[in-house]
């Protein structure tokens, strides 16, 4: 069975489910940012959040100090949280001027505009 | 009681802090505050990611994400602040849609993560055995082609190399993409004129 | 007097007569006096012989044969008074005599009375400390012809009569009765050519046409046919087959004004939900059928109401109850081997063989059953979550609300529910709890910001009928069928008083009305007195009160009882004492709105004038039952709480423990008198305190509604669009049926059809091949047609793409869900 | 030459429309009203001769209560191959007939508004009704294959020549869906006929095939002496055979006495090997003719996939031949099926039995679901056919008599007799469906679902008919659809719960379209279409064809054993029969899994297996088509 970890989570080192659950958190926030948010600007922030969320689980997957086994992704998962953080900066600087092009052409930040793809 | 495991208490502050901003920029309307709390949730990841053992990332996250990326985005909001994009309401259907579908994916993954038991930690005892390793080093000999780490076989030059050229590609291509219009009518005659599926038999 | 034979005789009768006076009314219904008026009393002449046969059934049969026993009970309560309201029997107390009865009820012979008293005596310490199980109530059953047959399979009508039976025919004749002189008064704008101000033809006009008063009465009778049905019916296919028919009754009363939009989809909006139920239901007998192969309810019997035999002493043809809950298991709920071995081909159970393993396979085929045959009832009965269509349902004529979306037909789900009990395994049982539970909480809460007067007592009547589930699910029998009872009547008078309302100002709306109760002052206190009854008004303590306050207290007794043994499960609890409080509050806004105050409108206000005797006698008739229908004949025992007790089901007085969920206790119904204290307390405190908040801020004005609209406005527009069940429902069901089924024909036209004609162009491009034009044929003939069924299938996939990108991240999250899922699934099942 | 012998009464029955038809070819032009009156009173004739069956004592009744074929006689017709003129009826053929006469009699009423070509239109409506009679009463299989062919090309001509717009279509489609599906049952006639030998068929199994008969004391055998001695020509074949077998000991060039014969089939099918012989792909003769019969047929039901013919041919055929097409044509699908399907071929049967059901199942849903997206309202009623055939299907299908769940026949005894009572209670309800339709399609020349509205108030009468035989197609309780429909669904839980959890989910789409279709059309408070002023109420030749419909639906719903009765022996004999071949199926399947080591569940699966003569030898069965997992016992 599951125990509830809360009871010793204040005495007890933690471990990758703990900060699987942050990334979870912060994936869904990020999902939904993106689902929900009119701005544009909004849903490039939740996509900010998907990937920091997914970042915290290759950190997580990655260390050495919170899992009693060996398997981790070592430095892999590292240098791969490193790309990851990369191209999320080519990606914002990408979506930030699609978003400005969107804006010079239609004087809006509403995505429910950009409907023009629609079947 | 045991004696309070600090590594843990800053777990669970920066975790909570992660989190709850996380969720702040989720309920917030309006985007100046959303930026604002999506920094401060990002920080506090890069806290986490320290905490995790990852110095090296953790710094990088400092610099590249919230010194470089937010910023630009900052710039975004800056540049279409417009009074009425500041807060945009959405529909409650939308919202009760998306809460459905993020509640049982939150669900889910929340379950995953609890359902290995060799995620759910070690030991005191174990952990304060721990040696911390310095990370920058070997991440710095990785990204160069030599790994210097145990397990790690190959180098990752060849990505790093691709993702320097793709980042260059993509800041002029953003570049480009941002410059103001001057053939804006061109652009829209481009468009217009093809039809989808024209050239199929109907 | 033999009551095996004159019974089902009197029963029967009373069941046929309204079916007479259908057919009757179809054929010659349109010349019976002016504009059919004759048929309004062929129809309630009808129903009162029925009503007649009824009580001669009850009073002159039933009683005399079946005495009635005298409820003593525990010195520790310590009042007098509080006979009716108690809903139990305590088996260490009573004195022999009853023993005797009640064991050779097993047989309901008074010729093996002596050979059973030795025995039911000894036992009896021991079932004392033991909980003992009861044993089947004493009942006559017996077949009128049969559908089909094959081999030991058998479909038949039959008839079932016990106390229940005999008491519901009482109910349901004595308000269709009221009902049917009420209507005559309130029906009479149709016996000549009728207006009706809520259709609009194009021209701009009203619309005309001529009166249907013969129709609505044609209608009525054909319902107290099929509701009696229900309540005769032996088995459970022949309760199904009423239960269809009554659902179509309710389908054209709804629709009576065929006319207006609104009212043709409500009846269609019933009769599809109800159908929807129906189909739990016929899972749950599917279930039954394949393991069990009957359905009677009761063993066969010989003409003078024994129990067949074969010779070597068993029963010769054992009903489900019996099979299920033998006697040698001391009536408790076994599984057969037949339902384990079905049970184990369901796909979740794991066979290991044990017999652990097997009892589990056995509950589950049984919680499918039960849960399946309760869906029907969820759907009959307005539950959660398929309480959809029973506000709707108010288009119909208030006499039909009074009659069949109140006291009777929606009723019809708690009785079966009541009926069938002995099959309900702990888990079912709590499945029903819960169902009620949430029910009865969110149509209160519904009720609470509803303007339309036939509204909130729409919704208090799904409330109240969720209170019967729950009592019923909690282990309460009694409680919830009393509550059945007592509720038909008061919820009878409140609609018929309702009708009388909207007959004198001409609208629904409670806020348009106001002070009336200077104008109608009949209408104005016989609906005070069903408010005070429905909300349980007594004395705590003393156990003096209306009818409602029997009842209801009963039933939270039960959720106290069942709560205290079962913790985890306390939300059970609170549902009910929180709705007491509710439902006091809506009442009372409702009495206050419509009675009490200055009048909204003076316009209509100086137009309304009391009604006339036809409608005004019934009401008092039912405010009588209201008052005193809990309470016991003066100087006598004879109450319908004593009365039901003679038909407690097989094997439900003791607890019963849980198999799939072994935490589960359903107490035995004896333990919830322990809590009469407590309950009886929490139960009038807040009653009392919904009665005061409704009095503070809708009779002295001192909080004013407008302003606490304001202030909890998305609770109130969560309320007001009654939780967005219908938007919800809209889009989760209707809309993707309707798009499946655009899909599927389009699907022939598209794709089949398509390829046939692909096909044939192919084929006709042969035949040119021959006639050496190959190349242009072979080409344009397959690749065209390739091209086009690509091009339609593409051009039916592009309505997928909305063009939304918010949209799109939602298919990713729940796609990603369903991956998760999916391959969730896929280890399970390849791993067990 | 008598009207009490069998030969001379049914051949007079199925014959006498086509003789009469011959004769109004020689009417005289312009009398087109006494044409059809004249058609009309051959129509009742044909109706009080099938009727005339239930008359007790003389020689050619129908006895209620016997399993056995009745009224059984066989002429030889082309003795070189065997050919028989063979006819006789059962309890599964006897309420079909008196379905088609009743039917006919009320479609030629529907008749009356056709005024184009009326001569040729009676000479089609009546050899129509000759095909179908024949199709039902022959059990020769060439014999059946003729009338089934006879039936086709009428219907061609009737929906091609008075159908409404795009009739061409419509009939050109109706036609080559028809034909492929006749092309296949062809393929599988031949086939069995090819691998079948009557002299393997002892004495008894043959007194079964109606080939000898003898009264029910005496002995088979000797009957059976007499027969060869007597001086029919199959009877010298017979004895031919026979000897050149006897001296013959070398089994390659055994000859073989085939046979056309449809009871002797089944006999063959039931009792000895003679399919069960590895045909192609590793499958025997009988599971490949088992298909083909099964998709021919399935076709004429119809079932998805092979459904789309049916909305065409009903939306652009006139009334009366959709109410022919609807209630009798269809049903002629669903008595192939029972009549020689399964019994000809009952290991393919059990083997395929999944997936027949699923394609009933499917069939439910599907034409459900499409009912409910229909603007048209003769094309809504055509989808609720399909919706309704495919309880049918999975009626006949469900082969609940398997040993690891109990061995019970009786569930599948409730399917088939359920199946069988809902093809009668179909054909009564659709055809009253598609009349109704029918009567305002003749006054408003539309049938435009939200064109309609407020029916009720100009023609009350019309929509209470109307609405009572669309309950009866809803499945109302005390109305015939609900009694087949439930006895289907409560016998499929046993073979398996998610089929009946599936099926049983169509009764709440079945009564989304109907009610939503009664709603547009009957209620409202006017008609929104065009030529208002048409709408007169209910003519009393209208009256006349609506209400025995309405009556014989209330009635078959009140009490259904009027039908049962006469059905069930004859259906429960079948499936008695077959269902005590599935046990000795059962102790195959177990035997071979012995040999095997596995331990595989044992329910209808997609498994040959081979008759325990050939079973001796190690060949195994290649493992085949799976129509459904089967989970490993842990």
């Amino acid at each position: 069975m599951l125990q509830l970890p809360l009871a010793h989570l204040l005495n007890e080192p933690i471990g990758v489910a703990h900060f699987m659950v942050v990334g979870a958190v912060m994936f869904v926030c990020g999902a939904l940012c993106m689902a929900t948010k009119r701005n544009a600007l909004g849903v490039l922030m939740g996509i900010e959040l998907v990937l920091n969320g997914a970042n915290i689980n290759f950190i997580a997957f990655g260390s050495k100090y919170l899992r009693n086994d060996a398997n981790t992704l070592g430095l892999d998962g590292q240098l791969i949280a490193l790309f990851v953080i990369v191209l999320a900066a080519a990606e914002a600087a990408v979506a930030l001027a699609i978003v400005l092009n969107f804006y010079n052409n239609h004087d809006s930040v509403d995505v429910d505009r950009a409907k023009q793809l629609q079947g | 009681m045991d004696a309070i495991y600090w590594p843990s208490f800053f777990f669970l502050l920066f975790g909570l802090l992660a989190c709850g901003f996380a969720v702040a920029v989720l309920l917030a309307t309006n985007i100046v505050r959303m930026a604002f709390y999506l920094i401060m949730s990002l920080s506090a990841t890069s806290g986490l990611f320290f905490l995790a053992g990852a110095d090296f990332v953790g710094a990088m996250q400092l610099m590249i994400y919230v010194g470089g990326t937010l910023v630009l985005l900052i710039f975004g909001v800056m540049l279409t602040s417009q009074e009425r994009f500041v807060e945009m309401k959405t529909m409650a259907g939308d919202w009760i849609f998306g809460f459905l579908a993020g509640g049982a994916l939150l669900v889910t993954l929340c379950w995953v993560a609890f359902s290995v038991p060799a995620w759910r930690g070690i030991d005191r005892a174990a952990a304060e055995q721990l040696q911390v390793e310095p990370t920058v080093a070997p991440l710095a000999m990785g990204l160069l082609g030599a790994r210097t780490d145990e397990g790690g076989e190959h180098g990752y030059l060849l990505f790093f190399e691709i993702v320097s050229v793709h980042l260059l590609v993509v800041l002029v291509g953003a570049a480009y993409l941002a410059r103001a219009k001057i053939s804006r009518g061109t652009a829209a005659e481009r468009t217009s004129h093809v039809e989808p599926g024209a050239a199929l038999p109907k | 007097m033999d009551p095996a034979s004159l019974l089902p005789s009197l029963l029967t009768a009373a069941w046929l007569i309204p079916l007479a006076s259908f057919v009757v009314i179809v054929f010659f219904g349109k010349h019976m006096g002016p504009h059919g008026k004759l048929a309004g009393h062929v129809a309630t002449l009808s129903i009162g012989t029925s009503c007649l046969l009824s009580m001669i059934a009850l009073f002159g049969v039933w009683l005399p044969s079946h005495p009635v026993e005298a409820v003593s009970h525990g010195a520790s309560h310590g009042t007098e008074h509080h006979e009716e309201g108690d809903a139990h029997q305590n088996d260490h107390e009573a004195d022999p005599h009853e023993h005797e009865k009640e064991a050779a009820s097993v047989g309901s012979s008074p010729y093996q009375l002596a050979s059973y008293a030795l025995v039911a005596e000894d036992s009896h310490e021991e079932d004392h400390s033991a909980h003992s199980n009861n044993d089947p109530p004493p009942y006559y059953t017996g077949e009128y012809y049969t559908l089909a047959s094959f081999g030991s399979l058998k479909l038949v009508l039959s008839y079932y009569i016990d106390t229940l039976t005999v008491v519901m025919f009482c109910m349901v004749t004595l308000i269709a009765t009221c009902v049917h002189v009420y209507a005559m008064g309130y029906m009479h704008d149709e016996l000549h050519d009728f207006t009706d101000h809520e259709v609009t033809l194009s021209n701009g006009a009203h619309l005309k046409r001529p009166g249907r008063y013969w129709r609505f009465f044609q209608y009525l009778s054909l319902f107290c046919f099929s509701m009696l049905g229900i309540v005769i019916a032996g088995n459970l296919a022949m309760v199904f087959v009423f239960w269809e028919l009554v659902g179509i009754c309710s389908y054209f009363l709804i629709g009576f004004y065929i006319e207006r939009h609104s009212a043709s989809t409500a009846a269609n909006k019933a009769f599809i939900v109800n159908r929807v139920g129906d189909f739990g239901m016929l899972i749950g007998m599917m279930a039954l059928w394949a393991s069990v192969g009957t359905f009677a309810f009761g063993d066969m019997q010989d003409e003078s109401g024994k129990t067949l035999v074969t010779e070597s002493g068993e029963i010769a043809d054992p009903g489900l109850f019996t099979q299920l809950r033998t006697a040698e298991n001391d009536h408790h709920l076994v599984p057969t081997e037949q339902i384990v071995k079905d049970g184990e081909r369901l796909a979740w159970v794991e066979a290991d063989g044990s017999s652990e393993s097997d009892s589990k396979a056995g509950s589950w085929l049984l919680l499918i059953a039960g849960v399946g045959v309760f869906c029907g009832c969820i759907g009959k009965s307005a539950q959660f979550p398929l309480h959809v269509w029973l506000p709707d349902a108010m288009e119909g004529p208030t006499p039909v609300s009074a009659l069949v979306h109140s006291a009777t037909m929606v009723a019809a789900g708690v009785y079966l529910t009541g009926r069938f009990y002995p099959v309900f395994t702990p888990e079912a049982l709590l499945v029903i709890a819960y169902v009620g539970a949430i029910t009865l909480f969110i149509a209160a809460t519904i009720a609470i910001t509803a303007t339309d007067i036939k509204r909130v007592l729409a919704y208090s009547t799904v409330s109240q009928l969720g209170y019967m589930m729950l009592s019923l699910g909690l282990g309460g029998w009694m409680a919830g069928m009393f509550h059945l009872i007592t509720h038909a009547f008061f919820k009878g008078l409140l609609f018929m008083g309702s009708g009388s309302v909207i007959h004198a100002v001409h609208t629904n709306d409670m806020t348009e009305m106001g002070g009336l109760r200077k104008k109608m002052p009949i209408t104005a206190y016989t609906m005070l007195i069903g408010c005070l009854a429905i909300i349980g008004a007594g004395v705590p303590l003393v156990g003096m009160g209306l009818s409602g306050y029997y009842s209801k207290d009963s039933i939270i007794e039960h959720a106290w009882s069942f709560a205290d043994k079962n913790p985890v499960h306390i939300v059970l609890l609170i549902a009910p004492v929180l709705g007491a409080m509710i439902t006091a509050f809506y009442m009372f806004r409702l009495w206050y709105m419509t009675f009490a105050g200055e009048p909204r409108n003076k316009q209509r206000y100086d137009h309304a004038h009391e009604s006339p005797s036809t409608m005004t006698t019934p009401l008092i008739i039912l405010a009588v039952f209201a008052v005193a229908v809990g309470w016991n004949i003066p100087s006598t025992d004879v109450g319908v709480s004593n009365m039901l007790q003679q038909a407690r089901p097989v094997g439900t007085l003791a607890a019963s423990q849980g198999v799939l969920l072994e935490n589960l206790t359903i107490p035995s119904e004896h333990d919830a008198h322990n809590y009469y204290i407590p309950a009886g307390l929490a139960a009038f405190g807040t009653a009392a305190a919904g009665l005061l908040l409704a009095t503070i801020i809708y009779l002295w004005n001192l909080l004013n509604p407008s302003e606490i609209k304001q202030s909890f406005r998305p609770i109130h527009s969560f309320l007001w669009n009654k939780w967005w069940f219908d938007e919800l429902y809209w889009a989760i069901f209707v809309v993707p049926t309707m798009m499946i089924a655009k899909l599927a024909s389009s699907f022939d036209r598209g794709v089949i059809d398509t390829f046939l004609h692909g096909t044939a162009a192919t084929a006709k491009g042969g035949a040119r091949v021959v006639d050496a034009v190959f190349d242009r044929t072979v080409v344009d003939g397959s690749v065209n047609a390739f091209a086009r069924g690509t091009w339609d299938f593409g051009l039916m996939l592009k309505k997928l793409q909305t063009g939304s990108l918010r949209q799109y991240i939602l298919f990713i999250v729940v796609g990603a869900l369903v991956l998760f899922v999916s391959a969730f699934f896929t280890i399970v099942i390849a791993g067990s | 030459m008598s009207l009490s012998e069998p030969k001379v009464y049914l051949s007079f029955l199925v014959f006498l429309p086509a003789v009469a038809a011959l004769v109004l070819a020689f009417f005289p032009r312009g009398k087109e009203e006494v044409l059809k009156f004249a058609t009309l009173g051959v129509t009742m004739f044909t109706f009080i001769l099938s009727l005339g069956l239930f008359r007790q004592g003389a020689g050619i009744d129908f006895e209620m209560g016997v399993a056995e074929m009745q009224n059984l006689f066989a002429l030889d017709w082309i003795p070189s191959f065997g050919i028989q003129y063979m006819m006789g009826i059962d309890g599964i053929s006897f309420p079909l007939v008196v379905l088609t006469t009743f039917l006919c009699v009320l479609a030629m009423g529907a008749s009356w508004p056709i005024n184009k070509h009326v001569k040729a239109y009676c000479i089609l409506f009546l050899l129509l009704e000759t095909g179908i009679l024949g199709c039902f009463v022959s059990l020769d299989f060439f014999l059946f294959y003729v009338f089934w062919e006879v039936m086709l090309l009428p219907m061609y001509f009737l929906i091609g020549v008075w159908g409404g717009p795009r009739r061409e279509y419509a009939a050109i489609k109706f036609f080559l869906y028809t034909l492929f599906g006749s092309v296949l049952m062809l393929i599988a006639i031949l086939m069995l006929y090819f691998n079948s030998d009557l002299t393997e068929l002892n004495a008894t199994q043959l007194a079964n095939t109606g080939i000898i008969s003898f009264a029910e004391e005496g002995d088979a055998q000797s009957a059976m002496d007499e027969w060869l001695a007597g001086d029919s020509d199959l009877a010298k074949e017979y004895a031919a055979v026979n000897s050149a077998n006897e001296s013959n000991a070398d089994e390659s060039t055994r000859r073989q006495l085939h046979t056309f014969n449809i009871l002797a089939l089944q006999q063959i099918g039931q009792n000895t090997s003679q399919f069960q012989g590895t045909a192609l792909f590793g499958q025997t003769v009988g599971w490949w003719a088992f298909l083909m019969l099964f998709v021919g047929f399935v076709i004429k039901v119809p079932g998805v996939p092979f459904h789309t013919w049916l909305p065409d041919a009903h939306v652009e055929a006139p009334t009366p031949i959709s109410m022919i097409l609807a209630g009798i044509l269809l049903k002629l699908g669903g008595y192939g099926i029972l009549r020689i399907c399964y019994p000809i071929c009952p290991h393919a049967g059990y083997d395929l039995a999944y997936f027949v059901c699923l394609l009933g199942v499917v069939s439910m849903v599907w034409g459900a679901f499409a009912a409910l997206a229909q603007k048209d309202f003769k094309r809504m009623v055509a989808y609720s056919s399909v919706s309704h055939m495919g309880y049918v299907v999975l009626g006949f299908a469900v082969w609940s008599a398997f040993g690891s769940n109990g061995y019970n026949p009786e569930y599948w005894e409730m399917g088939v007799n359920g199946a069988m009572f809902q093809m009668i209670a179909h054909g009564i309800s659709s055809a009253g469906m598609f009349f109704m339709v029918g009567v305002v399609y003749d006054r408003v020349h539309h049938r435009n679902l939200e064109e309609f509205g407020g029916l009720f108030a100009k023609m009350p009468v019309y929509s209470g008919l109307a609405v009572g035989i669309f309950f009866a197609g809803l499945g109302l309780p005390g109305l015939c659809g609900f009694i087949g429909e439930v006895l289907v669904v409560l016998s499929v839980w046993k073979y398996s719960y998610v089929l009946a959890i599936i099926s049983a989910s169509v009764v709440i789409l079945t009564a989304g379209y109907i009610l939503w279709a009664i709603q547009r059309v009957y209620l409202g408070a006017e008609y929104k279409g065009p030529h208002p002023e048409a709408l007169v109420p209910i003519t009393m030749r209208e009256l006349a064809i609506a209400s025995p419909l309405l009556a014989l639906a209330i009635v078959l719903g009140v009490y259904p054993r009027v039908l049962l009765d006469y059905m069930q022996p004859s259906v429960d004999r079948q499936v008695e029969r077959l269902a005590e071949l599935t046990e000795g199926f059962e102790e195959q399947e177990k035997a071979r899994q012995e040999l095997e080591g596995t331990e595989e569940v044992a329910i209808a699966r997609a498994q040959p297996r081979l008759p325990d003569g050939i079973f001796g030898s190690d060949v195994l069965p290649n493992t085949t088509l799976k129509f459904s997992s089967t989970e490993p016992a842990q």
